[in-house]
């Protein structure tokens, strides 16, 4: 370890460390734009000027080349460091379009944050040259757009696409004013994590086509999250805005956006496309009425009338439970399916109960984040132990073909695409079926009942993911509709039913997920509040 | 023809050209001249919105419209108040105030086919005991009207109205008393005659106004707290109490305001009649104008008779003028410095007119 | 430089022990207002209009209108482009400036203009603002203004208190109350402005509004 | 850049030792009664205990030196997640004979939120207590008279509390809604 | 009679028959001639004499203080402009003095020199006001519509200046929306001399005449003592020879560099505070004119920091330097954030010491705002000045009070 001094405060950091990164130790965040964390350092950009004195001289350096030896006394603000980085904000604006209207970017633009702390009002009564024009709007992939006038030459994307992913799309050509980003021949930006170029520029030259110009972003509000992707749970933040202050503009949307979460040991800084676009179907053709049939139609109803009418239907099961059977999702929180295992396994003693089923549809890993198991929460059913009958795992549908079931609760799964042709006659066999779902689907025939459920955005909770990390999610916003929690709703049914095996309340299905789940006491901070692995937002 | 005949068609036609062909006419405009009148001097243009085919002759159209209006208004009647009364009391004021007409003297009597005819409905005896009994109806209407009511508000107002009303009369009346002293005549016509007498060789006038200056001066404040006006506002005083018509709408409202600019135009006439010499005219005598030896123009009878009715409307349709130049200058009394005022400060003072004056007609005249 | 207090000589004068002295000041004080505005009025009879604009300091509206000055904040418009595309991108600073919340932006892209993005609605309930400018001073692109001079926007319906697009962009007869028409009777400017009635101020529409268009342009 | 020059304020030091004598004075004859001081940007402030507010204001308008005969104003802050004591009754107090400002902070716990009343002292101080009441659901200890001021009778909850939700909404009043008791 | 038979439920009922009420019950208000504020008196009247009343307020209750706290800082000015809609500009000043000391940011020169302008037209307009409808309600509608002409003269000015005449805007958060218009002094002295021409005119009317004096002179007399304790200041104050002043005691702006004198007088009673406000007025001119001789000719008035101004809109039309100023700003609450922190500043409003007490956390949005309204203990103190005078006495009290409902019920 070396000890070096910054703005006058000791720090110690392993050898080899770069100078900006010891600054950032102390917090000092000192200006930047090529410089990422995630990425090799590129040095250009010249914006993450300090001054360094080591072994007797002083010199002003680039932060994130330099590094830090001992007893080098860095300071972050001074004369010679302000003014370097006031020549490079004068250049970085010299042929900066006067695109902030319109520039998706505005409000979390690096330009505009660093032109306030250290720009020079007067630079602009100095130019002598037209700016030099580049393209605009060009589309150079099908989740990004590239503004190449607003770019700053920070090499973060070109970077991204060589070094991450390894696809090399990007690279630069020209020189000097002209120097531009562009595309490599024959090649367009659609590897699976193109979007992360739009997280790690520092300005809007790159803008993400799905995003673009649906909000400005200091509208939006943030809730830490986790991706329900795959069973990898990246750490990811949920960019939301309910509706303006008192009139909603797109009734239907409320999530604008995801962003990668820094999580050194899940995703690092990024996400894949697949789920920061995933979002969408968080506002999309939810349901939202309980419905209850009547004849060959189903008609909506309010809560009461469809929790009596669902308690009344599992009344019937009490006494021979060993025909009931509940298909759980892999999708539920944590505690959801705790809440399902305890009401449904422990009190109502069902006779089957799984959570992963055969033909459901699985993805490929990819080297990078991505699993196959496109669920993000099957390792924490597993540890719940939430199989239960005489079917071997991912087997209980064999139950039902073997007529051993006459009723089902279904949480989430679309019975059509798992059973396939047989659905029908399958389920004629049942005498109740209840559903719990979040989107509108084809139910099969026999549904008596459809509750709607919340999905993760609506409620707080918390994923295992495949290696057994216990990740929370907080909830950004009220279920949509009627909609509810599923461990509300289980709650509600068990106090309705008041079976003999006690109520459901959120002391048992606290203490049942801290005995079972690993490291679930720490994570849970007490009333159901988010807790996170990683605090620290990815670096842009 | 019949004498009764005759002269009831005779007192017909008076009523008809006198009632309703001047005293109506001056009191309607009266509202027109109102608000003219005060926009003048306040820097505005006043009412003139209301127009028959584009044309708004200077917002006279609004008292038509006003007249609609008051028509077509909701006539409204307090559940919880007594309605009989409540309907009767407007009428009541307007019929005192229209009443006491009677007796006023428009010109001097005129020959026509033979006969005289009194430019007055009825010459009574005691004309000025007549109006001053018939101006004192109004309390009537204000004390019935606040009652009626049943609102604190009006109540408060016909409180107001009753000891106003009946101690300036009480003033009127003793202020009074110095004219009649002098001219010896409650008979109107009788006192007009004797204001058509000279001083001085000719050249001043026998008014009243010279003859009884601090009657006068005490007289024509208590008859505007007859007719209720500002200063003397304070039974309606529509920023404390909103007066005692608070609960009227409609037409019967606007009768109320009708009578009290038929009370100016009475008060007006009287004042003229008592101390501006009548129909008399400066210099005017019946062969012409006389201006003791300087000028001498002799004028047709009939021209004559026309100049001094003619300048008696003049005269009312001044003090009226002058009655609304007050209403609009001055504040309002307090009830009780008004009160204080009449009782404390104007009797004392219409006594020792009476005193003085009782002295100086007995040594004198 | 000092301020001090300093006590008011209250001592009433003797004059205020009588009522008639100050009854008669105040009597000629309105007296020769009277006077001298009758007078002007009686010179405005015969076609003076000096004199009756000084006899009566108030004007008749809507005939006669007041000088509007150029600060004055009116209803609001959007500026236009030479080619009839709003200058508006939907940038929503004035709908974050606006402490009312009355302004709803929904912005779109926009392939064919220079700004590539452009308002699809904009909205500005007029019941919710308190014209307090703070939208003209956050816009960036000289877009919106409040200098219409329209004065007049009351309605008995909440929907029409809502300005749409079209309307903000053609806000109708601007040129009315301009200070070119100023104090000027109204009867004889709307000739001018190719209007016949006071009836016809009202927000004009036009024939294509800049949605249609755009709709069609697309379509084509 | 353009920057103003900031910190125009009047020089913290001045202020000091403006008050110097104030404060001296103060704690001689508050003595305990004050928690602790502070000079802050515009006059200096002592931190009091809420149920001696009264006393320690009786002491402000009465004693030689201080005479701070005004309440210039009195009013409450909620620091509802900021503070561990969630309000603070804010006291301004003007003296005329020494120009002078004072103001007192009294921390006032949410568990039991009275401070005692400085109607007896100061008659402004009746509308004042009553609209913090209303507003705070802070309680005057010696207050003759606590109705609600501003807000109507019927009005639940306390609106200037933190926690009062700006969009909160109130059951309809008036004639028809009123329940008579 | 004490306050608590006078509750809302009881005070309405028609006295039963035969019962022994001598005092009737009298409401007076909320829509009353004379409350014209919107205020609710409750009086108990033995024949005229008021020998209890109650005041009912809170009718033009805003939430004034929880808006401000939902909004930025720069924001709350449309909400501060209300308070006060008679001198709706000295508000602004008032708080936009209190933020720019929270701020630690001085204004320039002349920017103060302008708002101390302002701010005396607006006390000009304030006293017009109020005596003008003080005058109406006695009955006198002439004297009220001439020194309304006079204020419609200075308001037009506003307009002009403003671009608005009741809800201005005018001030900033470090400087003012924008500079004098090029005639902005002609007009002004124009307006001072016919404003000199109409007090003059309404001084015949009204100042001398018995009938007024009868009703104002010995009406609504507060002694000195309770009015300290009411918490008087302003006119009110002084007219009970109390010597406050903020702009005496504690000048702001640029008070201490003009000449003036502030009128006092010792009844307390509501002929001396017309007196008082009526001296004020001229003394008010007074002030503009030396503002016009004084003040510097050219210069800025608002501090030239894009961290608390928005920079000029010509350059934010055509630079990226400026544009990128404008948009920070703009988004995020106007950017403003005063370091955690809090003040009680004062301004002289027409009705006396116009408080603004600030919390800041140093977030964007103010933590409390308080306003110490003038007239609420003016107000307060209603009920002492009534009882034992006439219903009539109400008029003239409750003119002089002044009471704004903007600013008292907030």
């Amino acid at each position: 370890m070396i000890t070096l001094n910054v703005n006058g405060q000791e720090v110690r950091v392993e050898p080899g460390t770069k100078v900006i990164e010891a600054c950032k130790q102390v917090g000092e965040v000192v200006p930047h734009f090529c410089y990422h964390p995630g990425l090799s350092v590129a040095g250009n950009c010249r914006m993450c000027m300090v001054e360094i004195e080591e072994r007797g001289r002083t010199r002003v350096d680039v932060a994130c080349v330099a590094v830090a030896s001992e007893g080098m006394v860095v300071k972050t603000e001074s004369e010679g460091v302000e003014d370097a980085r006031r020549g490079v904000m004068e250049f970085l604006l010299l042929n900066h379009p006067i695109d902030c209207p319109y520039c998706d970017c505005a409000g979390e633009c690096k330009l505009q944050d660093y032109y306030m702390e250290w720009g020079d009002t007067d630079a602009g009564s100095r130019r002598m040259t037209l700016p030099v024009r580049k393209p605009k709007r060009q589309e150079i992939g099908p989740n990004v757009m590239l503004d190449s006038e607003r770019c700053v030459m920070c090499t973060r994307c070109v970077r991204f696409c060589e070094e991450v992913t390894g696809t090399n799309e990007l690279g630069m050509r020209e020189r000097g004013s002209h120097n531009v980003l562009h595309l490599e021949e024959g090649k367009t930006l659609d590897n699976p994590y193109a979007g992360n170029v739009v997280d790690i520029c520092p300005v809007g030259a790159l803008t993400d086509r799905d995003f673009r110009f649906n909000r400005r972003v200091w509208f939006l509000k943030k809730q830490d999250s986790i991706c329900p992707g795959c069973s990898r749970g990246c750490n990811t933040e949920i960019h939301f805005d309910l509706k303006r202050e008192y009139k909603r503009h797109e009734e239907s949307k409320r999530v604008h956006r995801l962003k990668p979460r820094y999580n050194e040991q899940v995703n690092g800084w990024w996400m894949c496309d697949e789920g920061r676009y995933g979002y969408h179907g968080i506002d999309r053709d939810r349901l939202t009425w309980p419905m209850l049939r009547s004849g060959d139609t189903l008609g909506p109803a309010d809560w009461d009338l469809a929790m009596e009418a669902v308690s009344s239907e599992l009344a019937h099961f009490v006494k021979h439970p060993e025909s009931l059977g509940v298909m759980l999702h892999p999708d539920m929180s944590n505690e959801a399916l705790c809440a399902a295992g305890v009401f449904f396994g422990d009190t109502l003693r069902a006779g089957y109960m799984d959570y992963g089923f055969e033909g459901e549809p699985y993805g490929e890993d990819d080297e990078l984040l991505k699993k196959a198991d496109r669920h993000p929460n099957r390792k924490g059913a597993e540890l719940l132990g939430l199989h239960r009958g005489s079917q071997p795992k991912g087997q209980m549908l064999n139950a039902l073909r073997e007529g051993n079931l006459r009723a089902l609760v279904v949480f989430r799964w679309d019975l059509p695409s798992l059973l396939g042709e047989e659905t029908e006659q399958l389920l004629s066999q049942l005498r109740y079926l209840l559903v719990l779902d979040t989107h509108n689907r084809q139910w099969p025939g026999k549904a008596l009942h459809v509750l709607p459920t919340a999905v993760y955005a609506e409620q707080a909770g918390s994923f295992t993911n495949f290696e057994g990390r216990v990740q929370a999610f907080g909830k950004a916003f009220e279920p949509t509709g009627e909609a509810r929690d599923e461990v509300e709703i289980l709650v509600e049914l068990s106090r309705r039913m008041n079976l003999k095996g006690g109520v459901l309340g959120g002391n048992n299905i606290q203490q049942r997920l801290k005995d079972r789940l690993p490291g679930y006491g720490e994570i849970q901070a007490p009333g159901r509040s988010v807790i996170h692995v990683s605090k620290e937002a990815a670096p842009r | 023809m019949n004498p009764l005949l005759q002269h009831s068609l005779i007192a017909t036609a008076k009523i008809g050209v006198i009632l309703l062909g001047f005293i109506m006419i001056v009191a309607t405009l009266l509202t027109w001249a109102e608000r003219k009148q005060s926009a003048v001097f306040q820097h505005r243009i006043g009412a003139n919105r209301a127009d028959i085919f584009g044309f708004r002759v200077l917002g006279l159209f609004n008292i038509i419209a006003d007249g609609i209006k008051s028509f077509t208004k909701e006539d409204w009647v307090p559940p919880f108040g007594s309605p009989i009364l409540h309907n009767l009391a407007p009428f009541i004021g307007l019929f005192g105030a229209m009443v006491s007409f009677a007796v006023i003297p428009f010109g001097p009597p005129i020959e026509i086919m033979g006969q005289t005819i009194t430019m007055q409905v009825v010459d009574l005896n005691i004309g000025l005991l007549y109006i001053v009994a018939f101006g004192s109806m109004g309390v009537y209407s204000v004390v019935i009207a606040g009652w009626a009511s049943n609102n604190k508000y009006a109540l408060f107002g016909a409180l107001r109205g009753i000891s106003q009303m009946i101690s300036y009369e009480v003033v009127l009346g003793l202020s009074l008393i110095g004219v009649i002293l002098v001219t010896g005549s409650v008979r109107l016509p009788e006192i007009i005659a004797w204001q058509g007498d000279y001083w001085l060789n000719g050249w001043i006038p026998r008014w009243g106004i010279f003859a009884q200056p601090l009657a006068f001066l005490l007289f024509f404040p208590a008859a505007i707290a007859e007719t209720k006006r500002t200063p003397f506002d304070v039974p309606e005083g529509e920023s404390e109490i909103i007066g005692y018509n608070l609960e009227y709408s409609g037409l019967k409202f606007g009768l109320f305001l009708l009578g009290e600019f038929i009370e100016i135009v009475v008060l007006s006439a009287f004042v003229s009649v008592l101390f501006f010499g009548g129909w008399h005219l400066p210099w005017l005598t019946d062969e012409g104008i006389r201006m003791g030896t300087l000028l001498a123009i002799d004028l047709p009878e009939i021209v004559v008779w026309l100049m001094r009715v003619l300048g008696f409307s003049a005269k009312i349709i001044f003090f009226c003028l002058l009655q609304l130049q007050i209403r609009w200058t001055l504040p309002r009394f307090r009830f009780d410095h008004l009160l204080r005022l009449g009782w404390k400060e104007m009797m004392p003072l219409a006594l020792l007119n009476i005193f003085v004056t009782a002295i100086v007609v007995y040594y004198i005249g | 430089m000092a301020t001090r207090f300093v006590n008011i000589e209250n001592k009433l004068p003797a004059s205020t022990a009588l009522y008639y002295p100050a009854i008669a000041g105040g009597l000629s004080v309105t007296i020769g207002h009277f006077l001298k505005n009758m007078l002007y009025h009686t010179i405005g009879l015969f076609g003076n209009k000096g004199a009756r604009e000084k006899a009566s300091f108030t004007l008749q509206y809507p005939e006669v209108m007041r000088p509007l000055p150029r600060r004055l904040r009116t209803r609001h418009r959007i500026k236009v482009h030479e080619d009839g595309r709003p200058k508006c991108t939907a940038c929503m600073l004035c709908e974050t400036a606006c402490p009312d919340f009355c302004i709803y932006i929904t912005p779109s892209e926009h392939d064919d203009s220079p700004e590539e993005k452009a308002p699809l609605e904009f909205q500005i309930d007029l019941d919710r603002c308190c014209f307090c400018g703070f939208c003209v001073e956050a816009c960036p692109k000289d877009a919106i203004h409040m200098d219409t001079q329209i004065m007049e926007t009351s309605s008995d319906r909440r929907e029409n208190m809502v300005l749409r697009l079209q309307d903000l962009v053609d806000p109708g007869p601007v040129v009315v109350s301009g200070p070119e028409f100023a104090g000027k009777d109204m009867h004889k400017v709307l000739p001018h402005l190719g209007m016949r009635k006071l009836d016809h101020i009202k927000p004009r529409r036009i024939d294509l509004s800049y949605r249609e268009r755009q709709a069609t342009e697309q379509g084509s | 850049m353009k920057k103003a020059v900031r910190g125009h304020a009047p020089d913290a030091d001045a202020l000091k030792e403006r008050d110097q004598d104030l404060l001296q004075l103060l704690q001689s004859l508050l003595g305990d009664e004050i928690q602790s001081h502070r000079h802050g940007m515009d006059m200096l402030e002592l931190v009091i205990r809420p149920e001696s507010a009264s006393s320690v204001s009786r002491l402000l308008r009465d004693s030689e030196g201080l005479e701070f005969d005004y309440l210039m104003d009195q009013t409450a802050v909620d620091w509802l997640g900021r503070r561990e004591i969630r309000f603070e009754v804010v006291y301004h107090f003007y003296s005329t004979k020494h120009n002078r400002y004072l103001r007192c902070l009294a921390p006032v716990p949410e568990s039991r939120p009275e401070v005692s009343s400085l109607y007896e002292l100061y008659k402004a101080a009746d509308w004042y207590e009553r609209e913090i009441h209303e507003m705070y659901g802070i309680r005057f200890a010696g207050h003759h008279d606590m109705r609600k001021l501003l807000m109507y009778d019927g009005f639940k909850g306390y609106p200037l509390r933190k926690d009062y939700s700006m969009k909160g909404r109130q059951p309809l009043i008036g004639p028809g809604s009123r329940q008579e008791s | 009679m004490s306050h608590d038979t006078l509750t809302p439920a009881e005070d309405l009922r028609v006295p039963s028959q035969g019962g022994e009420h001598k005092a009737m019950t009298l409401n007076v208000g909320p829509s009353h001639p004379t409350t014209h504020g919107i205020v609710r008196l409750l009086m108990q009247v033995e024949g005229e004499e008021i020998i209890d009343c109650d005041l009912e307020i809170g009718y033009l209750h805003r939430g004034f203080e929880k808006m401000c706290e939902n909004h930025p800082w720069n924001q709350c000015v449309v909400y501060v402009d209300r308070l006060n809609y008679v001198s709706p500009i000295i508000n602004d000043v008032g708080y936009h003095g209190a933020v720019e000391r929270l701020l630690g940011v001085e204004v320039p020169e002349r920017g103060q020199w302008v708002r101390m302008l302002v701010s005396e037209l607006m006390r000009v307009c304030d006293h017009q006001t109020c005596l003008g409808a003080t005058c109406m309600e006695l009955g006198a509608m002439t004297a009220f519509l001439y020194l309304i002409k006079g204020r419609e003269i200075l308001w037009e000015i506003l307009e002009r200046l403003c671009g608005a005449r009741v809800t201005t805007s005018y001030s900033r958060i470090g400087g003012l929306t924008d500079d004098l218009y090029p005639d902005f002094e002609a007009q002004v002295r124009q307006a001072i001399a016919d404003c000199r021409d109409i007090n003059a005119q309404v001084d015949k009317l009204m100042t001398g005449n018995r009938i007024f004096i009868d009703r104002t002179k010995g009406i609504g007399i507060l002694d000195r003592a309770t009015s300290i304790s009411y918490g008087f200041t302003g006119p009110m104050a002084r007219a009970a020879g109390i010597q406050v002043d903020v702009r005496h005691t504690t000048p702001y702006l640029v008070y201490d560099k003009v000449d003036f004198e502030i009128p006092q007088c010792s009844n307390g009673d509501c002929y001396d505070r017309y007196l008082v406000r009526f001296f004020e007025m001229e003394q008010s001119l007074r002030i503009i004119e030396q503002c016009f001789e004084k003040m510097p000719k050219s210069g800025p008035v608002s501090v030239e920091d894009y961290t608390i101004t928005p920079p000029p809109k010509e350059r934010v039309y055509s630079r990226i330097e400026e544009l990128m100023a404008h948009f920070k700003h703009y988004m995020w609450g106007h950017m403003i954030a005063p370091p955690a922190g809090s003040v009680y500043h004062a301004v002289e409003g027409g009705n006396g010491e116009l408080g603004f007490y600030l919390v800041s956390t140093g977030e964007e949005r103010p933590w409390k705002v308080r306003c110490r309204p003038p007239c609420f203990g003016i107000t307060q103190a209603m009920r002492d000045m009534v009882v034992g005078h006439t219903l009539a006495d109400v008029v003239p009290i409750f003119g002089s009070i002044n009471m704004i409902g903007g600013e008292l019920d907030r």
